[in-house]
């Protein structure tokens, strides 16, 4: 299978940046954050691209969806990414609809799928806890009462939490915090006893919550997945969650180097265009060459998932790793060469930046996957 | 030897009448902003004893200590300014003025300014009565400050000043602004410019703060609409302006002092934070990798701060910096930029937010910190404009 | 339909000869230098194998598959020549024949040559019996090819060439050199450039190797001194050389391909290097921070290798790379240096020797490779062309 | 105590300036290599800078030395640095000297400071084991017999080993590998039976030896220091030693960096000099500030070994990381602007490389020292 894209794909792309630049242009971010909508994205939009098949791209056609690849979804997420459109395309599509392809069974399927792919309903992954992304430091617990589990503990950083109708708990059923043992999925109705969302406002203005379950009662049937076997379900899951990630972050790191470009050509200082400026030259052509490294790694990656490679936890590693150093790089370098106007507010380019702080920390940065990446390889 | 005897009297009377003098709120670290007292009518005191340590400095005339006394200042000669220096390090006194009037305008007048010039704005500068920002950056003048488009026409024994200043940092509180204009029909490039002083509370002056990625700021936008300002306050000859200017930016002494440890050493180290959201192993920061960034800035601040003190101690025995001090600002932003960086990559998720609940207000201090530090690399010159100097100046490569 | 069963049968027919023909030995994976046949009237064969696998193909016109029959070649469409390739991939052939003359001369007299040219030179580089080598850089052209000063002074039926030639490499093993050589008395730097092929056995001809920092290398320095050359070994016009030399800076497939991935994979991996220097503890690589950079620079591998295949996918699918190959030999030689470079840091003092005793030959080897990968950077264009290359025909970024 | 150079030392740097380059050129640490000296100095030369009182420059007045301190020291490091003279100066004045000035009986010092000073005779500190720097790292042991210890070990990039009329060698006299405790200097004589040392040839053309003991005799008065204490001299002893390497390295490095520039000025290309393009400037321009803080940390800790601050420890981590990573970053950049030329053996830069190298392993790497640095400062 080739790297290239396709005519279909190709096309696929031209819907998504249509419907993207015209419904969800950067503007629409900035102004979901300064009217402080308290949702944090439009229900209405996500709708109107559900409409479009983009919300079930994934989904077999016997659920609803249009039953494409990791590739076609890639292609979506990074024409969202250029405007940092907000949408749950991660936490629904990405997380919520893989999981429950990963692990669910027909009736969670029959459940939930075709909601998804119209645009109905959300859900979320309560995964982490603590300060930062790590697989097995779960510690929040299921315990098997008589009239079910119970489950008790914390998660942080959970995108869309506040408005998912159900949650994905990862609860620890036996062993202890870092084992990848003893874990388990439950799909938690966002309307249960004892579960407490707050949305908590974060640097990019998108959207994530923390979630506090305070004996949350979940029946077995709720198990998505095997009973203390959820890594085998959540292995996989993060790794696609985080070549998607990475599909998103190239469109935002495509989008400021762009723009960059733009100004480097049109902006004028000492009487010429500061892009004729050869030390700016040799910093954007090494730019350039990143963000060509970015897209070959997580095209390569979307591809290894459709050919369902054994190599995909390595390159999923890679793929994040290397998106989250370039986006915080590009973003950066875009921002000192946008001058003064850079660091205001009203210039579009700081957004860039504040995306790339969260993305980069969401589902490992790259510090934890070169230690991700040197365990997979056995170093 | 009877000049080091009355050197040593000069001494031991300024540190008897320092102890008596300075507050004991006075003679402890420094906090954030709130301890700083910069002046002028719409500035305020944070607390009694800062008013108190203001009135007594200026009182002697030490807080300008070299300026003549008639201009506000101690006349002291650079010699015994070192010795007041050093006793107020000894004492732990904290500076009871921060002045771009005390650092900028003031040296500018001693240098360009004429006879009356003087008389009228060093007192207040000294006092801390009145304050002034800066005013040459503008929109399509960024780093080419000879872009300068603001001009200055001369009717009868007025300026009629148009234009727009840019990154004129606490122009909502200063009382003055001296700037650059055009004041030729010159279009040419550096010629044409001269240094005006400006009333903000002069009519058509219109001020509007600046937003940046980080929040609020002191930079605002100011507006200049028919600006009338008397022709005796133009600094110099009406072509000198670029001279003035570039003379600024040679940073002096307590410019300098400041690239140093100091604003370090008053933050908690990135080994605290570490702790806090990474934990420990073994009597260690669990995460090796991190731990080596940690050294490594923590070494590099050694290192800058190094550099400045030499540099401190060579300006103050009579050597000029020249333009090595672009790379001491240099490194010294960058170093900061790097701080803050690694602070919000400690913080982890917790180094993520921009407003509660789930943040902490120390924590969301870090994220907005780390934003306005994107600044640092732009501001009093970008790095590249700083590179430029170097490597034309300090390193004489050809153009 | 009828086209694709005809491939079918082109592809079995492939197969079936290839594991006829190619020796067991020419299947299994390159070592180092030994494993390469570069042909030429002074190079030979490490294995008689070697040989018979060369002359097999050869004989097939399959070491230039789109080459026309008359010339040596197979006369193959791109497609056939693509699954030539895919047979060749599939069974593990190793290449029959490296070649500048394959990869460069040829194309260059396929497109600029005259039908003699083409009639008397392809052939021979096609069976590997003539071995060519490039002679642009000169002593003070590096980076700028218009700078070459070596004439060519036309005398009757003879270019008569005075000059030097630097970095030529192999050119003490090779039969010809293609060279860029002032023909015209215009001293205009582009214009007055012709592209000549010289033999190096001719009278006049000096060649000198080059020490390197490493030690021994394959680079030359040839000095000729008044040199006679027949006026059919220009290539093109006379004042076409510079044009001609251009059209192959946007390298082709079988360089690209050589920026991927293969020859990391030939070498120790990093991993197996660092337990043995540094050990482990607990299973894991007992150094964290430098398990980080071994880490890195696999991940960049993987990186690069993609960015590789996605550029040779194109140039299969008939896109042209141009510019954007600066970018793909950019990383890819920074990427080996600096894995030479951490290669040399895991080895701690093992990494400092330069002769025996102490160090083991690997030990050496690693040592000398690294310096040797200090020129990667420089050979081939330097990174700073390839950079300006990208800002002006990639990015479009103005002079 | 100021930083800045004093009229005095301005005259000693002079001193030791006019003669490194009047006897010890570039070609002439070239001119051994090329022609196998098998020294790898010249013994007559290191007499007559002895001569000059460089030898003795730390050694008391009472013992024939001239009885300065590390700053000056450091200055006459520097000196022989830009020329990467091969002298004794490490091995002897560095190591030598000081351990028997921190650790010596009367006796001891009455023995060697003055043929020290006069340039007769050599020291040696034979300590570093296996593959990198290691301050406990001793595995070699000294075992107490009836005729005193016999000690047993290898050792290895031991300066000037095969030269040194007497090793300092630090050995385990009780504990295991790593820990502080139970470490003693010997003062061993070269030609006592069962020492076995051999040059080992390196990139940089300097002098290092492996050296071998095989049950070599010590008696209880060759020990240097105390029993079981070692550390407490080989401590300050290393802080010292990598200062003055840093010292050393700021020659060479600083030449480096010079010489680049020569070039930039004077190379053609593209009909200007190539110092005019900006991208090159920017380099150069970022080169000189690392220089700087180079210069200033260095200079900053010779002054607190000095004055013999509480800082030293830290302030010689600090130096000797940044030395090696400068010296490693100018060498690097220095050869890449050279261009082609820059990687010839007929040129001198390459000769900076790969000082630079091994410099930066001796006494530990950027790497090293900042492990080493955080854990003085307890983290």
């Amino acid at each position: 299978m080739g790297l290239l894209e396709t005519t279909e794909q190709e096309s696929l792309r031209e819907t998504a940046r249509r419907f993207v630049h015209e419904r969800m242009p950067l503007s629409h971010v900035r102004q979901l954050r300064d009217s402080g909508a308290p949702d944090g994205l439009s229900r209405e939009t996500w709708r109107e691209l559900a409409g479009l098949g983009l919300a079930g791209i994934m989904i077999p056609v016997s659920h609803g969806g249009m039953g494409l690849g990791w590739t076609e979804l890639g292609l979506v997420l990074e024409e969202c990414g250029r405007t940092l459109a907000p949408t749950p395309m991660m936490s629904t599509v990405v997380l919520g609809s893989t999981a429950l392809t990963l692990g669910g069974t027909a009736s969670q399927l029959g459940d939930w799928l075709r909601p998804i792919a119209s645009g109905e309903k959300l859900l979320a992954l309560a995964h982490d806890e603590g300060t930062r992304h790590a697989p097995y430091g779960v510690g929040t617990r299921a315990s098997l009462g008589s009239d079910g589990y119970r489950i008790q503990g914390e998660k942080a950083l959970v995108l869309d939490g506040h408005l998912a109708d159900a949650l994905i708990v990862v609860a620890r059923t036996s062993g202890s915090s870092g084992e990848r043992e003893g874990l388990t999925l439950f799909l938690v109705p966002a309307q249960s006893h004892g579960l407490h969302v707050t949305r908590t406002l974060l640097v990019d203005s998108r959207n994530a919550a923390r979630v506090r379950l305070d004996e949350v009662l979940a029946r077995p049937e709720d198990i998505l997945g095997t009973l203390d076997r959820g890594a085998e379900v959540l292995d996989p899951l993060l790794d696609r969650a985080r070549v998607a990630l990475s599909a998103e972050m190239l469109g935002g790191l495509v989008e400021a180097f762009e723009s960059t470009l733009t100004q480097l050509k049109s902006r004028k200082q000492f009487g010429v265009a500061i892009g004729s400026f050869q030390a700016l030259k040799h910093r954007v052509a090494r730019l350039h060459c990143e963000v060509s490294l970015t897209r070959a790694i997580i095209t390569e990656a979307l591809h290894a998932i459709d050919e369902d490679r054994s190599n995909v936890p390595l390159l999923a590693s890679a793929a994040k790793a290397r998106a989250s150093d370039t986006f915080l790089h590009v973003a950066n370098e875009a921002i000192q060469l946008h001058g003064g106007m850079g660091v205001t507010d009203a210039c579009d380019i700081g957004l860039f930046l504040k995306r790339a702080r969260v993305a980069a920390m969401t589902f490992g940065d790259g510090h934890f996957h070169r230690d991700h990446f040197a365990r997979l390889r056995g170093y | 030897m009877s000049s080091a005897d009355s050197d040593e009297r000069f001494r031991e009377s300024v540190r008897c009448w320092l102890e008596e003098s300075c507050p004991p709120s006075m003679r402890t670290p420094m906090g954030g902003e709130e301890d700083e007292v910069w002046g002028g009518s719409r500035g305020g005191f944070a607390s009694p004893d800062q008013r108190l340590w203001l009135e007594r400095m200026a009182s002697r005339g030490f807080t300008a200590p070299t300026w003549p006394v008639e201009y506000g200042g101690a006349g002291l000669a650079p010699a015994r300014a070192g010795i007041l220096e050093e006793e107020l390090r000894r004492l732990g006194c904290r500076p009871p003025l921060h002045s771009l009037g005390l650092w900028m305008l003031g040296p500018v007048l001693l240098r360009f300014g004429s006879e009356e010039q003087k008389r009228r704005h060093l007192p207040p500068i000294a006092r801390g009565a009145v304050r002034w920002c800066q005013g040459y950056s503008e929109p399509e003048a960024g780093s080419d400050l000879a872009g300068v488009k603001t001009r200055a026409v001369l009717e009868g024994d007025h300026y009629v000043v148009s234009g727009q200043k840019l990154w004129t940092s606490h122009a909502a509180v200063s009382d003055g602004m001296f700037c650059l204009v055009r004041t030729g029909a010159d279009s040419s490039r550096h010629e044409g410019l001269g240094f005006l002083l400006v009333d903000l509370s002069s009519p058509g002056v219109d001020v509007r703060p600046i937003r940046l990625i980080s929040g609020e700021s002191p930079f605002c936008e100011t507006f200049f609409d028919d600006v009338r300002v008397p022709v005796e306050n133009l600094v110099g000859q009406p072509g000198q302006g670029w001279k003035i200017a570039m003379s600024l930016l040679e940073f002096e002494r307590a410019w300098i002092s400041r690239l140093g440890d100091a604003d370090f050493a008053r933050e908690e180290p990135l080994e605290v934070l570490a702790r806090r959201y990474l934990g420990e192993e073994c009597g260690r920061l669990s995460d090796a990798v991190l731990r080596d960034r940690i050294a490594q800035l923590d070494m590099d601040r050694l290192c800058n701060a190094s550099a400045v003190r030499h540099a401190v101690e060579a300006l103050e025995a009579g050597r000029g910096l020249g333009p090595e001090s672009s790379a001491l600002k240099l490194q010294a932003m960058e170093l900061r930029q790097r701080w803050r960086e690694l602070k919000v990559e400690l913080a982890g998720f917790q180094g993520l937010g921009w407003e509660g609940p789930g943040f902490s207000a120390e924590e969301l201090r870090l994220t907005r910190d780390w934003l306005r530090s994107r600044a640092n690399s732009i501001e009093g010159g970008t790095s590249e404009i700083h590179l430029n100097i170097i490597a034309k100046r300090v390193l004489g490569l050809p153009d």
